[in-house]
């Protein structure tokens, strides 16, 4: 009767469904891992939200009444983890994520809500400046973005670095959110004649655009680079010719040297016989987090565990994390990795090398979060 | 439909909103059936009683979700109010989707409220300053009913909330039954039955349509409005393809042409999808073969499966000794693919 | 070359496979009048078909002989166990029935293969690209063009041409009315519908190696494949190919000139014409 | 029935010079026609001769290509049909089209209501008492004969009685004229008798404009005859004049074996 | 039930061994309703028959019966020898059985010509320029929609296109209804000649003069019964019958 319910709300069905099924396999891991705390069992529903903000907050409202789960890691989108972030505190429970929306943690965070994954500004600082350093010649960058708040945090963020450089900005193309044919906006980026290619689009956009790009030979006269890829999963769908020697900024990498990380890869490979990724290694962390505050809380209150995890710092999957008090973003590494020839790769999963590693955060008082 | 079937109808209605709260657990989920028979009701009227195969009805539903998300967080206003300024966005877009579209018929009338859903969502989505954008309108909120301060019914809860839904339901369902069986009503039966014959005896089917588009517009906006009051939020996700496709299955599994139908079908849909969703991540695909069955099996919907069983009860009861004779097959469906 | 010439030529290639994507849509919606939400699925079909014959060491050519023959038998099969029996019924029905078909097929596809997509490799004869002064164009893209040509004319021919052609417009006024002039009518609609979803399934194979396969391709061709057939004219065959060029070409331009737009566009000019022509383009009335 | 007194009634209906295009095709070439009130006025003409389509133009079925159409003092010529009921016209159709699915009843209440559209707005009461046009309904279904299957949906109903009840529909709008588009078609030999003394008997309240290519009731009952041919008018006079015409004979009427027995 | 008169051969064609067409006691529903109540009936080798009766009572359905667009739920239908229940409608028509329906069934979205070319039979005695003697009409409205006809010359279409689909019997429901009396006049002529040329008829008409003109026999249906058989010249004498069958004479 003293189960301690965890809800897993990501989409199982629709366009992100394969991030909902490792997130499942993720949270499933820790949760057997644990199995107890505070000698109370553990357990968790799965909870399809479709890919709707909609149907995600009526699933937490149901599970929260029907389960009386008060404890959720989700929300692969930004919209449905904005929405459930607001539902969760609501009810009077914690939602954590690794969704991309600056808001998350910005303006419209909230005391019940905390974000695993690096936001925008991270991924450009950590992803762009390396790779400026790394080829000083390339002074001619195009951008392609989807038009909508994650586009433009991505692109703002790229835009001020270029600034701050004197970089050329030769030209962005946005795009909406349902676009899958890219060669108009491939044959404006090839007429600008850039450098680098940066694409700020992510999961299947990303990899329609890469492969395209790469049909118009592009790869060849250009460095292109993903500035947000989901990993692992990506590269198997887009195969290792299509990675090679493109660039990828990601927020996990399953051969990152850190304990912990070390042995959820042991774990994965005994239970699945297969590598995480980084939907798993999310979620997985995440479950992981909220059990860990809830033993460090010594109780499964809503604001004991809250205020446990602020400022909790651990051995993460990245190595040294924080969960930061000011706006419950965790702070941790941020990856630029780049795709190696199939002939390179020692095994099949080695479809990249890991160029640089670092964490960027904005001050707190930058990002307009304000928790009260 | 004689007086006594109209007083039944009213009843069962009532007895579906009574007995939920005896069934179910969860306060939204039953909130969420009567959200969604509100606008498989007002998509009923416009396919079941004109004829016209609405793909627009998610425009109305998110216009509904906008207008309240938008009234109740930037320009506070007392919360009926707001509702009532949702029914009249939802029934001034259908009015304008309405004038344009009931210009054609068949396939393009259908073909042209499906460009507009698209239209509309691609409005939605490139005006993120008043919808939102992708991310949606959020921190939507519930207030209480209150008069002057003192607070009539709170809503706090989702069973307080569900009986405010169930309030609006009962009123609602009461309003479209008056519609149907008005002369208005009997008047689309003639227009969905024969255009060209309703024109040349003297009607204006632009004005009927349109009316039967702003009753319609009007109901879903409703519906839209409560959900975005029920999950606290207006998605974009509201005004997709698929919130129109999901309203137009409802109805149809349902079956046309009797509002008590649409209740059934959204019951049915929401009940079912919520628990084979629990059952397998593919659910889906059970999903897909419960639309197959329903659209090869039942001609009339759950509605006319239920009409048969009840009828084939009481033929059992009446003369349990007379074989079920079945006078010949019914003709083969010759005429039109 | 000014960007809008190349973005033209663009727009035709990308053209030419919305016109072979819709215009199986086109047969079977305006010849059978039947509204087919399930055409993407044999799209769908046609794409992992290739994904899978070349994985399993075939080369791109069969699958581009052999998807279309496979879904074509699928399509064939799915018209006479399902599809037939809901033909007497409203439009709604016909709704119902192919989006019930079309969920099936996506969730096989991704029990089947996954949820993830995978990119299916150029046909090494193909790969690398053309160039023409600063004109650079996938090699890929140009044999797409130089096929669906070769394939328009071929399908031209089949429907406009022949006794079939007409007898399949026959059966979409009045089935009853061909059988009583000797004609198996529904031998004729299983027909169409297996070529409806070969052209789709041959799209797919095409599309594969550009876009890769996965399993929500579907829905997104569905939704391309209606604002064409509804641009070009319901049932007729150059309105397909109209249609699916104007729209290749307006998104295709329009990258350059609004590219946030040039979805929103595509809708745009699909309310426009029907509202100034109501039956399409090229659309015949009734 | 005499066409004496029919020429001295006042004009009811007049066309002038109305022509009607189908792209290149000139299905009416300038139809000049005067209807006198309370009158049966019959068209007649061979197939493809325009009688259908001038009636589409007179009742605004569809639109004219040229000329004008005044009808009771008001010029018709751009008003859509559902307006023109409401002047006082309503017509049957040479192809049935009836609410198929509705109650014989229900068809007749509908047109019967026609005359008075906006009340089909009313989204509150329903069609019971004054709203029902019982009166109207009982006496159309009384004079077309179809009062034992008033409760049948029209769909059920046999050709013949589908082509009466459409006759009942353009009755039921009590219009100042009515138009009748072969109200006799697949009606049986039985039936024509009563069809005949019918339409006769409506012009004491009604003018009759009558396409029929049954020669037995149109020389009978008509006060006067307007012969089409490719659009035109080729001769026009009352029934004996057209019975004599040897223009009408060769264009139109050979031998009559149509009707020839009535 | 059935009260058919014996009646003598006074006139008529030559008897074969076996009709063409019988009926054999022949019920149709439409759902519930009971609408053909048990119809016999023969049609021999190139005779003309008529079938008459008043509004409802069975004609269409009985020539949908045989055509097999309505299932004959009880009896026998044979043709040529061979039975045609639950025979397919078009395995019908594909031996011969050819049914202008009452509505013509005209496809409007094909031509003229196509409407004609699509019911074309290489073995049929009339082609395409024969129809087109037959009703020069057709061929100057040959491009026209099949929908932009008007009435009278839809049912030459109609006519036309059933006598290229090379019928053995041809089954011709109320065919001069709507036509004007110089068409009606070159239709009987036609159909003489079509059935000159062997071919058999089975016509439904309501125009006694016509029936009259052309027939070898008669049919009286009442209420999905046939209730009196007669040949033409008895049935031109026989006031009586006419009268109480179909309302003649009273005028
Ligand atoms: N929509 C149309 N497009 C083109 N031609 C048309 C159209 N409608 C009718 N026609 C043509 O116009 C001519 C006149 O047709 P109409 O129907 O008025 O003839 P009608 O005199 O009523 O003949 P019937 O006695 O056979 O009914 C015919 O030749 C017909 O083919
Ligand atoms: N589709 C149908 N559904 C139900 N009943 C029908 C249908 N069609 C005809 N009927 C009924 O069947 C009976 C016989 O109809 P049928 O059409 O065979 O008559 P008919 O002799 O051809 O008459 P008519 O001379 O009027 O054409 C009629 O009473 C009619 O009401
Ligand atoms: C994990 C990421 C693919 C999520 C994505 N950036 C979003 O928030 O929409
Ligand atoms: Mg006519
Ligand atoms: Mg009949």
């Amino acid at each position: 009767k003293d189960v301690i319910q965890f809800g897993c709300p990501v989409p199982m069905s629709g366009a992100f469904a394969a991030n909902g099924k490792f997130a499942d396999l993720g949270m499933k891991l820790a949760i057997e891992q644990y199995g107890k705390v505070l000698n109370r069992p553990l357990a968790y529903t799965l909870l399809d939200t479709e890919g709707k903000p909609a149907t995600a907050v009526r699933k937490v409202q149901d599970a929260a009444q029907q389960q009386g789960a008060r404890f959720f890691a989700g929300g692969i989108l930004s919209s449905e983890a904005l929405a459930m972030g607001k539902e969760a505190e609501k009810v009077g429970g914690i939602f954590i994520t690794t969704a991309g929306a600056d808001e998350i943690t910005g303006k419209d965070c909230n005391s019940a809500t905390f974000r695993w994954s690096v936001p925008t500004f991270g991924a450009i600082e950590q992803t762009v400046r390396p790779l400026i350093e790394a080829m000083p010649k390339a002074k001619r960058w195009y951008t392609i973005t989807p038009q909508y708040v994650f586009g433009d945090g991505l692109l703002g963020a790229a835009k001020n670095i270029f600034k701050e450089k004197g970089l050329e900005h030769v030209g962005n193309s946005y795009h909406s959110l349902t676009e899958k044919e890219f060669s108009g906006y491939l044959t404006n980026a090839a007429a600008a004649k850039p450098d680098v290619l940066l694409l700020l689009n992510f999961g299947a956009q990303s990899s329609d655009t890469l492969r395209q790009a790469v049909s118009f030979g592009m790869h060849k006269n250009m460095t292109i680079l993903i500035a947000w890829a989901s990993g692992l999963e990506q590269f198997e769908s887009l195969g290792a010719d299509l990675c090679d020697g493109v660039y990828f900024g990601a927020q996990y990498w399953h051969t990152v040297d850190a304990p912990l990380n070390q042995e959820l890869v042991k774990r994965c490979q005994d239970k699945f016989k297969s590598n995480p990724n980084y939907s798993l290694a999310g979620s997985y962390i995440c479950t992981k987090l909220l059990i860990d505050a809830i033993a460090k809380a010594g109780s499964a209150d809503q604001k004991a565990v809250i205020a446990a995890l602020e400022g909790m710092k651990y051995q993460g999957l990245t190595g040294d994390e924080e969960v930061r008090k000011a706006d419950h973003q965790v702070l941790k590494n941020y990856y630029l990795l780049k795709g190696k020839a199939k002939s390179k790769m020692k095994n099949k999963d080695d479809y990249v090398d890991v160029v640089s590693s670092g964490k960027s955060f904005l001050a707190p008082d930058q990002t307009g979060c304000k928790l009260t | 439909m004689t007086a006594m079937t109209r007083h039944s109808h009213l009843l069962l209605a009532l007895a579906i909103v009574l007995a939920m709260p005896l069934f179910m657990q969860s306060g939204s989920l039953a909130s969420e059936v009567l959200i969604y028979a509100l606008a498989a009701m007002g998509c009923n009227l416009l396919l079941g009683y004109t004829g016209l195969l609405s793909f627009g009805q998610g425009i109305f539903f998110g216009l509904g979700s906008y207008t309240i998300a938008l009234l109740l967080t930037r320009w506070p206003l007392p919360m009926p109010l707001a509702l009532l300024a949702a029914v009249a966005m939802g029934s001034a877009g259908a009015a304008v989707v309405g004038w344009i579209a009931i210009r054609q018929r068949g396939t393009y009338f259908v073909m042209l409220t499906l460009a507009f859903a698209q239209m509309f969502y691609f409005i939605a989505y490139s005006l993120p300053g008043l919808t939102g954008g992708d991310n949606g309108l959020l921190d939507v909120p519930r207030p209480s009913l209150a008069i002057a301060g003192h607070t009539l019914w709170p809503l706090a809860s989702p069973w307080q909330y569900y009986g405010f839904v169930a309030a609006l339901f009962l009123l609602t369902f009461w309003l479209l039954r008056r519609v149907c069986d008005s002369v208005f009503g009997r008047t689309l039966l003639a227009v969905r039955d024969n255009e060209e014959r309703a024109a040349a005896v003297g009607y204006d089917l632009r004005l009927l349509k349109l009316q039967a588009f702003v009753i319609s517009g009007a109901v879903t906006g409703l519906a839209g409005a409560l959900h975005a009051m029920m999950t606290g939020i207006a998605p974009l996700s509201n005004v997709e393809y698929h919130t129109s496709e999901m309203i137009i299955v409802i109805t149809v599994i349902g079956g046309t042409g009797n509002l008590l139908a649409s209740v059934l079908g959204a019951a049915f849909y929401v009940l079912l999808g919520d628990w084979l969703s629990t059952l397998w991540p593919r659910w889906l695909l059970l999903l897909g073969v419960v639309l197959m069955v329903v659209s090869l099996g039942l001609q009339r919907g759950l509605w006319g499966l239920g009409e048969s069983l009840w009828a084939l009860l009481r033929r059992k009861d009446a003369a349990p000794a007379t074989p079920a004779a079945e006078p010949g097959a019914a003709a083969p469906n010759g005429g039109q693919a | 070359m000014s960007i809008y010439l190349l973005q033209t030529i663009n727009g035709i290639g990308i053209g030419m496979l919305y016109f072979l994507l819709a215009v199986g849509l086109s047969i079977v919606f305006g010849l059978l009048r039947f509204v087919n939400f399930a055409h993407g699925a044999f799209y769908l079909f046609g794409a992992y078909f290739c994904y899978q014959m070349t994985r399993w060491g075939w080369s791109f050519w069969w699958s581009l002989l052999l998807a279309p023959l496979a879904v074509g038998a699928i399509g064939w099969a799915t018209e006479k166990l399902l599809l037939r029996h809901v033909y007497a019924k409203p439009h709604e029905f016909h709704i119902l029935v192919t989006v019930g078909l079309a969920l099936v097929v996506q969730e096989l596809v991704i029990l089947q293969w996954g949820p993830l997509g995978d990119s299916v490799a150029t046909p090494e004869l193909l790969q690398g690209v053309v160039m023409w002064g600063s004109f650079v164009y996938p090699k890929y893209r140009l044999f797409v063009i130089g096929f669906t040509a070769v394939l328009a004319v071929l399908l031209w021919w089949l429907l406009e041409g022949t006794r079939l052609g007409s007898a399949v417009r026959a059966g979409s006024e009045s089935t009853e009315m061909v059988s009583l002039l000797g004609m198996n009518v529904f031998a004729i609609f299983s027909l169409v519908f297996a070529l409806g979803a070969a052209t789709a399934a041959l799209a797919g194979v095409l599309a594969a190696p550009i876009r890769g396969a996965e399993p929500f391709m579907g829905i997104e061709a569905l939704g391309v494949a209606f604002v064409i057939v509804v641009v070009g004219g319901l049932g007729s065959f150059s309105g397909a190919l109209v249609g699916g060029l104007l729209i290749g070409i307006v998104q295709s331009v329009m990258s350059t000139l609004w590219p946030e737009g040039a979805r929103i566009m595509i809708y745009v000019a699909m309310a426009a014409v029907l509202l100034l022509r109501p039956h399409g383009l090229l659309g015949r009335k009734g | 029935m005499s066409a004496t007194t029919a020429s001295g009634r006042p004009v009811l209906l007049r066309a002038e010079g109305v022509t009607k295009h189908y792209g290149k095709f000139v299905a009416l070439g300038g139809v000049d026609l005067q209807v006198r009130a309370n009158t049966v006025h019959s068209v007649i003409g061979p197939n493809g001769a325009g009688k259908t389509t001038l009636f589409h133009m007179l009742t605004g079925n569809k639109t004219v290509s040229g000329g004008r159409i005044v009808f009771d003092g008001h010029d018709v010529t751009r008003e859509p049909d559902h307006r023109r009921v409401r002047r006082g016209m309503a017509r049957s159709f040479q192809v049935t089209s009836l609410f198929l699915t509705l109650p014989v009843r229900e068809n007749l209440r509908l047109a019967a209501q026609g005359v008075a559209p906006a009340k089909a707005l009313d989204c509150w009461n329903a069609p019971l008492g004054a709203r029902s046009c019982a009166d109207t309904v009982a006496q159309v279904l009384e004079r077309v004969g179809l009062a034992r299957h008033a409760g049948t949906p029209a769909g059920n109903l046999s050709h013949g009685q589908q082509r009466r009840l459409e006759v009942g529909m353009a009755l039921a709008a009590r219009p100042k004229a009515i138009f009748l588009d072969e109200p006799t078609s697949g009606m049986g030999i039985d039936d024509l008798d009563d069809m005949k003394r019918l339409i006769q008997g409506l012009k004491d309240e009604h003018t009759v404009v009558l396409i029929e290519h049954n020669m037995g009731i149109v020389m009978d009952i008509s006060d006067t005859i307007t012969v089409m041919q490719l659009g035109r008018v080729l001769a026009e006079g009352v029934p004996d004049q057209i019975r004599g015409d040897e223009r009408v004979r060769s264009a139109y009427l050979g031998n009559m074996i149509t009707g020839g027995k009535a | 039930m059935n009260t058919v008169a014996a009646t003598a051969r006074t006139q008529g064609a030559p008897l074969s061994a076996t009709p063409l067409l019988s009926l054999d006691d022949v019920h149709a529903h439409y759902g519930k309703s009971h609408v053909l109540q048990g119809v016999s009936l023969q049609v021999r080798e190139g005779e003309l028959v008529t079938l008459l009766g008043r509004n409802g009572a069975g004609k269409t359905t009985t020539l949908k019966a045989i055509a097999g667009v309505v299932p004959a739920t009880r009896g026998q239908l044979h043709f040529g020898g061979q039975p045609l229940q639950r025979m397919a409608t078009h395995q019908v028509a594909q031996r011969g059985v050819c049914l202008v329906p009452e509505h013509r069934g005209i496809f409007k979205l094909l031509t003229v010509e196509e409407n004609l070319l699509l019911a074309q039979r290489k073995k049929s005695p009339w082609q395409l320029p024969d129809v087109y003697r037959i009703f020069p009409r057709l061929q100057e409205r040959r491009l026209n929609g099949g929908g932009q006809l008007s009435g009278g010359e839809q049912q030459m279409l109609a006519i036309g296109r059933a006598l290229m689909n090379a019928p053995r019997l041809l089954m011709l429901d109320e065919p001069v209804e709507g036509l004007a009396p110089v068409i009606v006049e070159e239709i009987v002529a036609q159909l003489k000649t079509i059935k000159a040329a062997g071919v058999t008829i089975l016509l439904v008409e309501q125009n006694l003069e016509v029936c009259t003109q052309l027939a070898d026999r008669h049919y009286i249906i009442e209420q999905g019964c046939i209730v009196h058989e007669a040949y033409n010249a008895e049935f031109l004498r026989d006031e009586a019958v006419k009268d109480r069958y179909l309302g003649v004479g009273l005028v």
